[in-house]
C-alpha cells in the first residue's frame, strides 16, 4: 500500500474527529474502542511501514498534497520515513497506544472522557506529522500542534485556575522558543531554498556549503528545541505541566513531545556537523540543564515534580550527546528513556490512583506490600534510570558518558565529570523517591490508608509491559542501527583504555546513589532532616528551584510591565497617540462644526451629494479619459 | 418582552430512546419497510385479482358479520288487512333526535277503531342516526327496526328518502302477534 | 435549423404532456396507494360513461384525477378580500411555472438519431442528416444549477400567496414555508455538491452518461451506490422542499387550515396542488437522473444489451429510444410511489423540529458526507496530481 | 444600435433608475432594492464587457458582485428590521439620529 | 433572429421593471417589479449564452436576495408616511437629476461609439472554464469572498444579538 505513512498519521486524526464530534453521545465503550483502537492500528501500520523500509532500504516518501505554490517554490505536505523517523514513529505510536490503554483505566470516572481521548488522539496526530513530516514546514505544523495538544491537556481540568495557568505558561514559554525556530527556518529557506529536511542535510553535507552560518542556524533551531524540550533557560514550564492528568505527563511530557527537540537536532544533524560552536552550545546547555534539574529533583516532594525534573535532566543528557556529535546515542537514550520514564510516570499515576489523588511523597511510604505490581515495575524503571546494568538506562547513559568523555567532536573530561555527578544525583533522587514512596512507615492518614488498592489490570498490565521493555530495551543497539545515517563521532584513541573503567565507574555511581538513598531514607527520617538542617541555605535554594521563576518575574516580567505601563501606555498611548488623536479630533471637531450643517441626518441629502460627486467624476473623466 | 425558553415537558412514562433510535434514520427505514410491506402485499393480491383490502366493498359488498343485535332498518308493521298499524300519533317524529321522520295524518271515517292513519310516513335515511327512540316511543308497535343494513349509499340524497310504501314493502310484518321474523340462518321459520 | 425546431418541439410537447399526465394521475395514485397501504379500497367511484351507452369505465377510479381537475376548473373562483390583488393573482403562477421549467434540463431519454429512426423513409432521413439529439429540452451546461435556481423561485410564490391573502394562517404558512425551504435548499445544494465532485460536471446529460456501465463488475454505476448518504439526504431535503409530510408544516391542516393557500379556491388553488404533484414527478425525475442512472439500465447501451456472459443482443435504434424513455418513466414512477409511501408512513414533525432537523442533523450530515466524498475522491484520483 | 451598445445602455439606464430611486423614494426597503437595481445594471455592463473581452477576470468580477450583493442584503435587511422595530416606521425621513 | 427578438423583449422587460420601481407605491410591488427586472436580466444573459451568470442571477438575486427582501417586507407591516407619500421632498430636482444623469450616460455612450457586437456563447462563461479559472488563478479572490461572507455572517449574528439585548 502506497499511502501507508499517510494512514499512520491520519488514523489518530480520525480518532480525534470521531471522539471529538460523536464521543459524548456514543458512550465510553465506543470512545475507548476508537481512542485505543486507532492508535493501535496506527502502530500496526508503523510496523508495516518499518518492515517495508527494512526490506527496501530506501527511505519511503509519501506526498500527500501540494500545500502552496509561492513563486517557483512548491511547499508539499509529504511524509518521509527513514530509520530515524521509523524509530521515532514506533516509539510514538507504540508507547502512545500503551498509554491510551492505561488511560482507559486511569480516566475511567472522568466526566470528560471523550474529550480526553479526543485530545490524546489529536496529540498523536500532530506528533506523527512532526515525526514523519519531510519538510520543516510540516514539522513546524506538528510542532505547534503538539504544543496546542499539550496546552489543552495540561489545562484539561480547566476548572482549576492553577491548572489552566500551567497550560498557559507552557504555551507561552514554548512561543519564545518557536520564535527562534521560525527564524532558523527562514534562514534555512533563504540559504538552501528548500525546507525538506533530507535536502537541507544534503545541502549542508554537500561539496559547497550554503552561504549561511551553520552555527547561527543551529543555534536558532536549538532555541526552538530548548523551548519544546525544556532546557535552560526555557525549562520552567515542564514542572508546572504536571498539572495535567498523569498519563498525559507520561506521554507528552516524558516520552514523546519533549523529545521533539532531540529529534529536530538529530534530524538536522547535517547542519550541526558543520556548526561546532552550535554543538558546543548544545552540549553545555544540555549538561547544565541535566545537572541543575537533577539537583532540584533531589529536594522535590511532589512525586510528579521529581519525575518532571528528572525528565528535564535526562533531556539534558540527550542534548549533551547531541552536542558531542553522538546523535545516534541521543536517540538511543531517547528510546530507552521513553520506556522507563513512561513506566515511572504511569507507576506514579498508579500510586496517585491508589492514594486517591495524593501526590506528596512525604505522605506516602510503605506502599510496597499494598500495591506490589506497581512497586515492582516502579523499582525496575528506577533501576533503569539510575543506570544499573543490565537495564535499558545503563546502556544508553553509559554511551552518553563515554562520548562526553572521549568524543572528538567536543567531548571533554569536565563534561564527563559533571555528567557523572548528575548520574549520581539521578540515582540518588530516584532511589529516594522509591524509598519514600514504597518503604518505611505509612505516613498517610488512616482514611486514605484504608482505601489503598491495586490499580485495574488495564493499568498494571501496561506497567508490566513497559517495565519489561525498560529491562530489555537496552539490548537493541539503536546507535548501530542508525549508524548509516547518523554516524557516531570519532573518539580519541588515547582515551580508549578508559572505556572499561568508565563503565565500572558508572555502575558504581548508580550503586552509590542507591546506597546513599538507602542510608538516608532507609532508617528513620531524622538523617535526611538533619542533613537538610545543616545545609539550610542550599536546601532552600534547591526547593526554590534556583528561583528561576522569580528571576524571570524580576528580570523579564517586571521590566516588561514597567515598560508597557510607563512607555507604551502612558507615554506612547496616552500622550503621543491619544494626544495626536485628540488634537486631530479637535481640529476635526472644529471642521465638523462647520460641516455639520450638511449633516442633517437625512440620507437623501447624502445621496444627492453622492450624485454630485458622480457628476464631478464624469466631468473630470470627460476631460481626461 | 420576556423570553421564556421553551422547555419540553418530560412525561413520567416517556419511553427512553437509545442512540440507534435517536439517530432516526434507521427507525424511519423500519417504519417504511412496515408500510411498504403492507403495500406490496396488498398490491400483489390486487394484481392477482384478489381483494387487496380488509374493508368491505360497501355497498356492493355488505359485511356478513354484523352484530346480532344490529338494527339497521325500519319497518312499518301491518294490520292483517295490509294497512299500516300506524295511527299517525307523531310520537316517533317528536321523539326523533335527528328529526328525520315526517308523518302526514289522514282521516278515515270508515275505520272506526283507528280513524287516524298515516297518509304519508317518510324517513330521511341521510339523517337517521339509528337510535331506536321511535320504536320505543310508538304506542301501537307500528314501527320496528330489523337486523338488516339499509342500502344507504345513493347517487343523490333523494334516493335516501324512504316513503311509506317502501317502509311497508321491505319486509312487511303482517301479524302483530307474531314475534320478530326469524334470525337469518337460524333454522325453520316458526 | 428547422429540424432542431421540430425535434425540440416534439420534446417540449412530450415533456409537458408527461408532466401534466403525472400531475393528474398522481392525485389519484396518492389516494389509491394510501388506500392499499391502509388495507382499504380507496378512490374507485369516479367513472367515465361512454356516451349513449350504459358502459361505465371505472378503471379502479383512474378518473378521479380528471374529476378533481374538472372540479377545480369549474368551481367559482372565490376571491378573498385580499391584501394585494396583484400578488394574490400571480402567486400561484410563480409557484407553478418554475416547477415546469425545471424539467427542461432533465434528460428523459438517451441520444436520438432521427435519421436512424426514420430509416424506412429516405426523405425524412436525409432531411435530418446526421444530426443527433440528447433527449432533453434545454442543452444547458449548468443543468444542475438551473434546477437549484428554479427551485429557489418557488419560495417566492408561497410567500407572496401567504402574505397577500391577509390571513393569519396564510401568513404563518408563508413564514414557515419560507424558512423551511431556505433551510432545506441549503441541505440539497450541499448534498448535490458531493455528486458534482464525483462526476466533475453539472451537466445532467453528462451525469447520466457517467452512470452507464457497472461498478465493481456487478453493481450498476448509479449515483445511489456512490453516494448512499447523499441519496437519503437528497430525498429528505426534496421532500421538505416539496412541503409534503413529514415536512408539511406550511400547510398543516390541523394547525393552519391549508397554510399559505388557505384563501385560494378553484383553479388558483388547483395550481398549487398541481404544482405540488408535478413537483413530486420532478423530484422523482431528478432523483432518477442523479442517483438512479436516468434512462440507463445495467448492461444496456444504445446498441443493445450486453449480458454478463458477454452475449450481445442488438436492438434497433427505435426500440432503444423507446426503451430508454420507458426505463426512465418506470424509475420515475417507482420513486413517486416511494415518495407517496413516505408521505403516508411518517407523522408530521413539529415546526421547531423541522428546522432543527435541517440545521442540526441534515446539514452536519451533508457536510460530513461532503468531506468524506472529498477525501475519497482525492484519494482515488491520486494525491499528487 | 448593436447589441452591445443596447445592453450597455440598458445597464446604464438601470443604474440611473436605481440611483434615482435611491434619491427619490422614502421607503428604506425600496431604497435598498434600488441599490440592488444599480448593482444589476453594473453586472449587466460587466457581463457585456466580459463577453467581448472573453476574459475570465470579468466573469470573476461578476461573481464577486453577486456575492457582495448577497452579503450586503444579509446585513442591510436586519438593520432595517431593527430600525423599523425601533422607530415603527420605514420612512427615511424619520431616521435623522445621525444628525451632526 | 429569435435570439435578437428575445434580447429586445427582455431588455424592454428589464426597463419596464426598473421604471415601475420608481412609480409603484407598495414595497411588495416594487420588489415584484425588481424580481421582474432581475428575471429579465437573467433572460438576457441566457440569450447571450452566458448560462452560468443567468443561473446565478436567478439563484442568488431572485432565490436569495429577493426572497430575503420579500420576507422582510412580509414581516414588516408598518404603514407610515413612506406609504402615503411616495417620494421625498425633492421630486422635481430628482427627476431633473435623473434626466441629466441619463443624458450624461447616453452622451458618453454615443461619444465612445459602438461597443461592438457580442458573440453569444463565448467560452469564458462555460461552467467548467469558469470554475477552473476561479479556483486556480483567482483563488485569492475566492478566499477573500469567503472572508467577506464570513464577515457578513458575523455581522448578521451581531445584529441579531443586538436585537435580543434591545428586547431583554
Amino acid at each position: 500500500m502506497s499511502n501507508l505513512l499517510t494512514l499512520i498519521v491520519v488514523l489518530p486524526l480520525a480518532g480525534f474527529l470521531l471522539n471529538g464530534l460523536a464521543g459524548n453521545r456514543l458512550g465510553k465503550a465506543f470512545v475507548s474502542a476508537v481512542g485505543c483502537g486507532l492508535p493501535a492500528l496506527s502502530f500496526a501500520a508503523a510496523v508495516a511501514a518499518f518492515r517495508t523500509l527494512e526490506a527496501t532500504g530506501e527511505p519511503i516518501v509519501d506526498v500527500v498534497f501540494r500545500w502552496a505554490l509561492i513563486g517557483d517554490s512548491a511547499f508539499e505536505v509529504s511524509f518521509y520515513l527513514d530509520r530515524l523517523s521509523a524509530v521515532m514513529t514506533l516509539i510514538v505510536t507504540g508507547v502512545g497506544s500503551l498509554i491510551h490503554v492505561y488511560s482507559t483505566g486511569y480516566m475511567k470516572d472522568d466526566a470528560s472522557y471523550a474529550r480526553y481521548f479526543a485530545y490524546l488522539n489529536l496529540f498523536l496526530f500532530f506528533m506523527l506529522s512532526l515525526v514523519l513530516g519531510r519538510s520543516l514546514l510540516v514539522l513546524f505544523v506538528g510542532w505547534e500542534g503538539v504544543g496546542l495538544a499539550s496546552y489543552l491537556l495540561i489545562g484539561f481540568w480547566f476548572e482549576d485556575p492553577a491548572k489552566a495557568q500551567a497550560g498557559k505558561k507552557a504555551f507561552i514559554t514554548n512561543r519564545v522558543g518557536d520564535a527562534g525556530f521560525l527564524l532558523g527556518m527562514f534562514l534555512i529557506y533563504t540559504a538552501v531554498g528548500t525546507l525538506e529536511m533530507d535536502r537541507v542535510n544534503a545541502a549542508f553535507m554537500g561539496p559547497e556549503l550554503p552561504a549561511v552560518s551553520a552555527s547561527l542556524v543551529g543555534i536558532l533551531l536549538f532555541i526552538g528545541a530548548t523551548g519544546k524540550s525544556a532546557q535552560i533557560p526555557l525549562h520552567v514550564w515542564l514542572p508546572d505541566a504536571m498539572a495535567g492528568p498523569t498519563p498525559v505527563s507520561a506521554l507528552i511530557h516524558a516520552a514523546t513531545m519533549v523529545t521533539a527537540g532531540i529529534y529536530l537536532v538529530a534530524r538536522l544533524s547535517g547542519v550541526y556537523l558543520h556548526a561546532p560552536e552550535a554543538s558546543e552550545v548544545v552540549a553545555v546547555i544540555g549538561i547544565l540543564t541535566a545537572f541543575f534539574a537533577a539537583t532540584i529533583a533531589v529536594v522535590q516532594t511532589d512525586i510528579k515534580k521529581v519525575l518532571a525534573y528528572s525528565t528535564i535532566s535526562q533531556l539534558g543528557f540527550m542534548f549533551l550527546a547531541l552536542g558531542v556529535g553522538a546523535y545516534g546515542v541521543a536517540v538511543f537514550h531517547l528510546y530507552t528513556h521513553a520506556f522507563f520514564k513512561a513506566c515511572l510516570f504511569l507507576g506514579a499515576g498508579s500510586v496517585i490512583h491508589a492514594l486517591g489523588g495524593e501526590q506528596d511523597i512525604r505522605r506516602m511510604g510503605g506502599l510496597a506490600k499494598r500495591i506490589p505490581v506497581t512497586f515492582i515495575t516502579f523499582a525496575v524503571a528506577t533501576a533503569a534510570i539510575a543506570g544499573l546494568p543490565p537495564l535499558a538506562g545503563f546502556f544508553s547513559k553509559d554511551e552518553i558518558l563515554w562520548f562526553a568523555f572521549a568524543s572528538e567532536a567536543g567531548g571533554a573530561p569536565w563534561l564527563w565529570a559533571l555528567a557523572s555527578l548528575t548520574a549520581l544525583l539521578t540515582a540518588f533522587y530516584m532511589f529516594r523517591l522509591l524509598w519514600l514512596t514504597f518503604f518505611g512507615q505509612p505516613r498517610m492518614d488512616a482514611e486514605t490508608a484504608h482505601h489503598i488498592h491495586e490499580s485495574p489490570w488495564s493499568m498494571t498490565g501496561i506497567l508490566v509491559v513497559l517495565a519489561f521493555l525498560s529491562t530489555v530495551g537496552g539490548f537493541v543497539s539503536i546507535p548501530h542501527f542508525l549508524e548509516p545515517m547518523l554516524p557516531l563521532p570519532a573518539t580519541d584513541e588515547h582515551l580508549h583504555h578508559f572505556e572499561v573503567p568508565l563503565i565500572v565507574v558508572a555502575v558504581l555511581i548508580g550503586l552509590a546513589g542507591l546506597a546513599a538513598a538507602a542510608w538516608l531514607y532507609g532508617g528513620d527520617a531524622s538523617r535526611a532532616a538533619r542533613l537538610g538542617a545543616r545545609f539550610t541555605g542550599l536546601h532552600r535554594l534547591l526547593s526554590g528551584k534556583y528561583y528561576v521563576d522569580e528571576l524571570y518575574e524580576a528580570v523579564l516580567g517586571r521590566p516588561l510591565w514597567w515598560i508597557s505601563d510607563r512607555i507604551f501606555l502612558r507615554l506612547g498611548d496616552r500622550a503621543l497617540i491619544d494626544g495626536t488623536l485628540h488634537g486631530l479630533a479637535g481640529v476635526a471637531r472644529l471642521g465638523a462644526a462647520a460641516l455639520a450643517r450638511i449633516q442633517t441626518g437625512n440620507l437623501h441629502l447624502y445621496v444627492w451629494l453622492a450624485l454630485i460627486g458622480i457628476f464631478a467624476l464624469l466631468w473630470w473623466s470627460f476631460g481626461h479619459v | 418582552m420576556s423570553r421564556k425558553p421553551f422547555v419540553r415537558r418530560v412525561y413520567w412514562n416517556e419511553p427512553a430512546m437509545n442512540w440507534w433510535e435517536r439517530f432516526y434514520l434507521f427507525e424511519i427505514l423500519r417504519g417504511l419497510s412496515i408500510t411498504g410491506g403492507v403495500f406490496t402485499r396488498n398490491m400483489w393480491r390486487w394484481i392477482t385479482g384478489r381483494k387487496g383490502a380488509l374493508t368491505a366493498y360497501y355497498p356492493e359488498e355488505i359485511r356478513p358479520d354484523y352484530a346480532r343485535h344490529n338494527r339497521g332498518k325500519h319497518i312499518l308493521t301491518q294490520r292483517p288487512d295490509g294497512r299500516p298499524q300506524c295511527i299517525a300519533c307523531n310520537m316517533c317524529a317528536t321523539v326523533c333526535p335527528a328529526r328525520c321522520i315526517e308523518i302526514e295524518a289522514g282521516l278515515d271515517p270508515d275505520d272506526t277503531p283507528h280513524p287516524k292513519y298515516a297518509k304519508r310516513f317518510e324517513i330521511d335515511y341521510s339523517r337517521c342516526i339509528f337510535c331506536g327512540f321511535c320504536v320505543e316511543a310508538c304506542p301501537e308497535d307500528a314501527i320496528r327496526m330489523v337486523p338488516e343494513t339499509p342500502g344507504l349509499p345513493a347517487q343523490d340524497r333523494w334516493h335516501m328518502w324512504i316513503d311509506r310504501d317502501a317502509l311497508l314493502n321491505w319486509n312487511p310484518q303482517r301479524d302483530v302477534a307474531k314475534p320478530y321474523p326469524p334470525k337469518p340462518g337460524k333454522g325453520v321459520p316458526t | 435549423m428547422m429540424q432542431d425546431l421540430v425535434v425540440h418541439g416534439a420534446f417540449i410537447v412530450y415533456a409537458i404532456g408527461l408532466l401534466m399526465t403525472f400531475g393528474l394521475i398522481l392525485t389519484w395514485v396518492e389516494r389509491k396507494q394510501a388506500a392499499i397501504m391502509a388495507d382499504r379500497i380507496g378512490a374507485n367511484r369516479a367513472y367515465l360513461r361512454i356516451p349513449f351507452t350504459q358502459i361505465k369505465l371505472v378503471w379502479w377510479g383512474l378518473f378521479h384525477g380528471l374529476a378533481d381537475g374538472l372540479k377545480m376548473l369549474l368551481k367559482e373562483d372565490f376571491k378573498a378580500a385580499s391584501y394585494d390583488r396583484v400578488a394574490y393573482a400571480i402567486a400561484p403562477w410563480i409557484v407553478f411555472t418554475p416547477v415546469l421549467l425545471v424539467f427542461a434540463v432533465i434528460p428523459f431519454g438517451g441520444t436520438l438519431v432521427p435519421a436512424e429512426l426514420f430509416s424506412g423513409s429516405p426523405d425524412i432521413a436525409s432531411w435530418f442528416g446526421d444530426r443527433t439529439y440528447a433527449m432533453r429540452i434545454a442543452p444547458l451546461d449548468a443543468g444542475l444549477l438551473v434546477v437549484l435556481a428554479f427551485g429557489s423561485i418557488t419560495v417566492l410564490g408561497s410567500m407572496l400567496a401567504g402574505w397577500s391573502s391577509d390571513n393569519k394562517f396564510s401568513m404563518l404558512g408563508a413564514i414557515r414555508s419560507a424558512s423551511q425551504m431556505i433551510s432545506y435548499e441549503l441541505v440539497m445544494g450541499l448534498t448535490v455538491l458531493g455528486l458534482i465532485l464525483i462526476y466533475g460536471t453539472v451537466d445532467l446529460v453528462d451525469i447520466v452518461e457517467q452512470q452507464s456501465g457497472t461498478l465493481l463488475g456487478f453493481l450498476p454505476a448509479w449515483g445511489i451506490f456512490l453516494q448512499p448518504v447523499g441519496a437519503v439526504l437528497f430525498i429528505a431535503a426534496a421532500q421538505a422542499e416539496n412541503r409534503r409530510i413529514p415536512f408539511d408544516l406550511p400547510e398543516a391542516e390541523s394547525e393552519l387550515i391549508a397554510g399559505y393557500f388557505t384563501e385560494y379556491s378553484a383553479m388558483k388553488m388547483g395550481l398549487f396542488m398541481f404544482a405540488e404533484f408535478i413537483e413530486i414527478a420532478i423530484i422523482a425525475a431528478l432523483f432518477t437522473t442523479l442517483f438512479l442512472g436516468g434512462y440507463n439500465l445495467p448492461w444496456m447501451s444504445d446498441a443493445g444489451f450486453t449480458l454478463p456472459g458477454g452475449h450481445f443482443v442488438p436492438i434497433s435504434h427505435g426500440a432503444a429510444v423507446v426503451m430508454q424513455m420507458v426505463v426512465f418513466l418506470v424509475k420515475v414512477m417507482l420513486i413517486c410511489s416511494f415518495l407517496i409511501l413516505v408521505r403516508w408512513s411518517l407523522p408530521r414533525f413539529r415546526y421547531d423540529q423541522v428546522l432543527r432537523f435541517a440545521w442540526r442533523f441534515l446539514l452536519p450530515l451533508a457536510l460530513a458526507n461532503l468531506v468524506v466524498t472529498v477525501v475519497a475522491v482525492w484519494a482515488i484520483q491520486g494525491a499528487g496530481a | 444600435m448593436d447589441n452591445g451598445q443596447l445592453l450597455v445602455a440598458l445597464g446604464a439606464v438601470l443604474f440611473a433608475l436605481g440611483f434615482a430611486g435611491l434619491v427619490l423614494r422614502r421607503n428604506v426597503l425600496v431604497m435598498l432594492m434600488c441599490m440592488e437595481l444599480m448593482l444589476n445594471g453594473v453586472t449587466l455592463c460587466l457581463v457585456v464587457f466580459a463577453q467581448q473581452a472573453a476574459s475570465t477576470a470579468a466573469t470573476v468580477l461578476v461573481f464577486l458582485v453577486f456575492v457582495v450583493a448577497a452579503a450586503e442584503i444579509a446585513i442591510a435587511v436586519p438593520i432595517v428590521l431593527l430600525l423599523a422595530r425601533h422607530k415603527h416606521t420605514l420612512d427615511l425621513g424619520a431616521y435623522t439620529d445621525l444628525k451632526g | 433572429m429569435i435570439g435578437q427578438a428575445l434580447l429586445w423583449f427582455f431588455a424592454a422587460g428589464a426597463l419596464a421593471g426598473g421604471v415601475a420601481m420608481l412609480v409603484l407605491r407598495h414595497p411588495m410591488h416594487v420588489a415584484l417589479s425588481l424580481i421582474g427586472t432581475m428575471l429579465s436580466l437573467a433572460g438576457i444573459y441566457a440569450a447571450l449564452g452566458v448560462h452560468v451568470v443567468a443561473v446565478f442571477q436567478v439563484l442568488i438575486y431572485v432565490g436569495a436576495v429577493m426572497v430575503f427582501m420579500v420576507y422582510a417586507i412580509m414581516l414588516l407591516d408598518v404603514r407610515d408616511t413612506s406609504f402615503t407619500s411616495r417620494y421625498s421632498g425633492l421630486l422635481i430636482p430628482g427627476v431633473a437629476g435623473l434626466a441629466l444623469f441619463i443624458g450624461a450616460l447616453v452622451y458618453v455612450l454615443r461619444r465612445e461609439g459602438p461597443v461592438g457586437d457580442i458573440a453569444p456563447g463565448a467560452t469564458a462563461f462555460r461552467v467548467e472554464r469558469f470554475s477552473v479559472d476561479f479556483l486556480h488563478e483567482y483563488w485569492l479572490h475566492f478566499e477573500l469572498t469567503s472572508v467577506l461572507l464570513l464577515a457578513a455572517v458575523v455581522a448578521a449574528i451581531a445584529i441579531l444579538k443586538a436585537k435580543r439585548r434591545g428586547d431583554g
